[in-house]
């Protein structure tokens, strides 16, 4: 097992605010971490440095392998980022939207088709703007695009929110098969029983910091 | 307009634009530096100088 | 003057603190030289005392411009290189780009006031004044670039390639206004009128240039140093803020707003 | 390469034909501002046939800056080009995949506006050809300037306001120029609006060379 993620006292600054006041941890091959802490805690800001969308200030940060302060770039093809919000074109249809996600990751279309019948949308709402979608519908072709990448990490902020029960479990189950098939998962989320029946791990954030960590090596 | 007053309002212009942004510049220096604390340490004696000057 | 001689301790060195006076005595001998030494000229009368003031301020103008871009370029290029590096180059970019902007500006009056006596009207579509206004709007854009909140590397690398694209425009927009004039010129009023600038004429203007020369270079300075004591202040904040942030207690506190 | 930039300028074209965002709101806005001039101008039938020309690109100067800002507000309405900064789609298509697209709006931008100036300043067309290369002309260097600074100004929390006076200085010589061959294609007046025409697709192309080498960092920066 390798080290996918392994970030030694790292430090984030957004603007003039510090979003990361040094985190130490190290995520192995085939995890699936949860991070837990408050709004502000910097789940989203570590979510997005495994992403290499914010430049490290200090520390050491590597993912894949790759130096995040010399190429933030190379290791984001092995990525798949779901944000807090879904980054999806509203004037487009689920369809086309996950189409054109597919093909600009360097897939098929044919991939878009099947991974918005893997979460679970019906295929009415296939051909219906984004815009005319329900939160939790919309949520789903985000995940599908996210799924037509196959991502060997995957940092998902709140992958949960909106969904309904059923969804959610599924969600889990898609994610587990991820893991089975090689890849990552780094999650955070607010959903207690959910979250920790899916993950391995649990990180506890705070001011910046892990605080926390279940399963320190 | 005479010529003369012309010149006169162009020069009058002129120094007075420079000096109210060299008034400003100042002014603002003074203002950062005794927030952080440069001031007081020079208000004691006039030969020493800001740490800035190394810097230039 | 003691009291601004106090001011100026904040960002003086013993080296500017010369040079400013410097600027200060050879500003007033200036005045003197210029507004009552130097003879009329014999076409354009007492108007040609404008001519003291536009042409350096142009100069300045075009000098720290030129500045700007060359420091642009080689923070980029350090900046590349070591991800802090070069911060130098971004601090003298930022403060020649605004002394170049008030100098630009002065171009701009003295030089309206100049066409009034001169030709007769404040505003002429001549093609260096038109091609001088649109530099005057660019070089603002820049500095509300640069003014906007961001970690200090990405605004000096943003503002940078601002700075660059806005510098190839230039030969862009002054030759087409230039030729959009040649081409539509009506009688000019500008041609054949140019002053023959010799003997105390010329010496007074080349004075002047020094003169603004000293003082240009006394404000970029200080620009230079004001930015650094901001950058100072701002970092001093930071650190503040990590340690803060570092200490929080479980319970959260005042800085738990939600950034992310 | 071709492809990426062919399945970027689409993605945006069929956003457009769904949301009728330049169809349906940025041309009615320029032909108001058109009959706009005509009140200013006190419908001084002389006047505005002079002028005929140069209102057209100040028209699709107000209307292209306005796309512009559309052509990034959708990019940014989720996050700040999170998905393409993580996708291998390279920055090189990015630019030339949004240009095309912006191209092809201003374009059917200028299509609704030539009629309306031919109709309403009861302007002749003297050269057809140079009417149209002339707009084409107008229409690239604006659109690859548009996205040039347009990323620039994408992710800042004063967008809205700043783009303009970023790109409003550097649209000045596509301005004059524009106006200047189309009052030759006008029959205003007779001089090179051929000249004035390559002069245009000069700035586009230096445009294009900067952008080209430009965006990947400002993608990255902002």
């Amino acid at each position: 097992m390798s080290a996918v993620v392994k970030f030694e006292n790292v430090v984030a600054v957004a603007g003039s605010f510090p979003v990361l006041t040094g985190v130490d941890v190290s995520v192995q091959e085939g995890e699936i971490v949860l991070l837990q802490g408050k709004n502000g805690a910097g789940k989203t800001s570590f979510l997005r440095a495994c992403a290499g969308l914010i430049r490290i200030n200090d520390g050491s940060a590597q993912v894949f392998g790759f130096d995040m302060r010399v190429d933030r770039q190379a290791p984001r093809r092995y990525i798949g980022l779901l944000g807090h919000e879904n980054n999806l074109y509203q004037d487009l249809w689920a369809i086309e939207h996950v189409e054109f996600r597919a093909v600009a990751g360097g897939g098929q279309k044919s991939d878009a088709v099947e991974a918005l019948a893997r979460v679970g949308l019906a295929s009415r709402l296939w051909s219906v703007p984004i815009s005319a979608l329900s939160a939790g519908q919309r949520r789903k072709v985000a995940i599908a695009s996210l799924i037509a990448n196959r991502p060997r990490l995957w940092l998902l902020d709140e992958p949960h929110a909106a969904l309904d029960a059923v969804s959610r479990a599924d969600l889990n189950i898609i994610l587990k098969e991820a893991v089975a098939s090689g890849a990552t998962v780094i999650f955070a989320s607010h959903e207690g029983v959910l979250s920790e029946e899916l993950s391995s791990r649990v990180l506890t954030l705070r001011g910046g910091q892990v605080v926390e960590d279940s399963g320190a090596h | 307009m005479s010529e003369v007053a012309t010149v006169a309002i162009g020069w009058g212009l002129t120094f007075v634009v420079i000096a109210t942004y060299s008034f400003w510049v100042v002014r603002r220096g003074r203002t950062i530096g005794r927030e952080l604390g440069i001031g007081e340490v020079q208000q004691s004696g006039q030969e020493q100088e800001s740490d800035l000057s190394a810097d230039t | 003057m003691p009291e601004s001689m106090d001011d100026s301790k904040m960002t003086a060195t013993p080296l500017t603190r010369v040079l400013g006076i410097l600027g200060i005595v050879a500003g007033v001998l200036m005045a003197v030289l210029g507004l009552f030494i130097s003879p009329p000229d014999v076409v354009q009368g007492e108007a040609v005392r404008m001519l003291y003031l536009h042409v350096p301020s142009i100069w300045i103008a075009y000098g720290s411009f030129v500045l700007t871009s060359v420091s642009s370029l080689l923070f980029l290029v350090r900046s590349r290189r070591r991800e802090d590096g070069g911060r130098h180059y971004d601090r003298l970019a930022g403060s020649a780009a605004e002394v170049g902007v008030v100098f630009t500006g002065l171009t701009l009056i003295t030089g309206m006031l100049w066409g009034k006596v001169t030709w007769g009207t404040y505003w002429q579509w001549d093609a260096r004044l038109t091609t001088t206004v649109l530099l005057f709007v660019t070089y603002l854009g820049y500095l509300a670039l640069r003014r906007l909140p961001a970690d200090p590397i990405v605004r000096g690398r943003r503002a940078a390639v601002m700075a660059l694209i806005s510098f190839i425009n230039v030969p862009i927009v002054h030759y087409s206004v230039d030729w959009w004039r040649t081409l539509h010129q009506k009688a000019s009023l500008s041609v054949g009128r140019r002053p023959e600038i010799t003997g105390e004429m010329y010496w007074t203007l080349l004075y002047s240039a020094l003169t603004v020369t000293i003082v240009g270079a006394w404000l970029i300075v200080h620009r230079y140093r004001v930015i650094r004591l901001e950058e100072i202040r701002d970092e001093e904040n930071l650190k503040m803020l990590i340690s803060s942030r570092g200490h929080e207690r479980p319970t959260g506190s005042a800085a738990d707003g939600e950034v992310s | 390469m071709l492809t990426e930039v062919l399945l970027l300028a689409r993605k945006d074209l069929r956003i457009e034909r769904r949301a009728k965002v330049a169809l349906g709101q940025v041309a009615p806005l320029t032909l108001l501002i058109v009959v706009v001039f005509a009140f200013a101008l006190d419908a001084n039938a002389p006047l505005l046939e002079i002028g005929a020309g140069g209102l057209y690109w100040v028209a699709v100067l107000y209307g292209g800056t306005l796309l512009t800002q559309r052509a990034f507000e959708l990019e940014t309405e989720g996050g700040n080009f999170d998905d393409f900064r993580m996708s291998p789609i390279k920055a090189h298509s990015l630019f030339l995949g949004k240009s095309l697209g912006l191209f092809i709006q201003i374009c059917v931008l200028e299509l609704v506006l030539t009629p309306a100036i031919l109709l309403l300043y009861e302007v002749q067309v003297a050269d057809w050809w140079l009417l149209t290369a002339a707009g084409v002309a107008g229409a690239v260097a604006f659109s690859v300037c548009g996205v040039l600074w347009g990323v620039m100004a994408a992710g800042l929390r004063v967008r809205s306001t700043l783009l303009p006076l970023l790109l409003i200085p550097v649209l000045a010589p596509i301005l004059l120029a524009g106006s200047r061959a189309f009052e030759s294609a006008l029959g205003i007046r007779v001089d090179a609006g051929w000249s004035w025409t390559s002069l245009m697709f000069v700035i586009a192309a230096v445009h294009t060379v900067v952008g080209l080498a430009a965006f990947g960092f400002l993608l990255e920066e902002n």
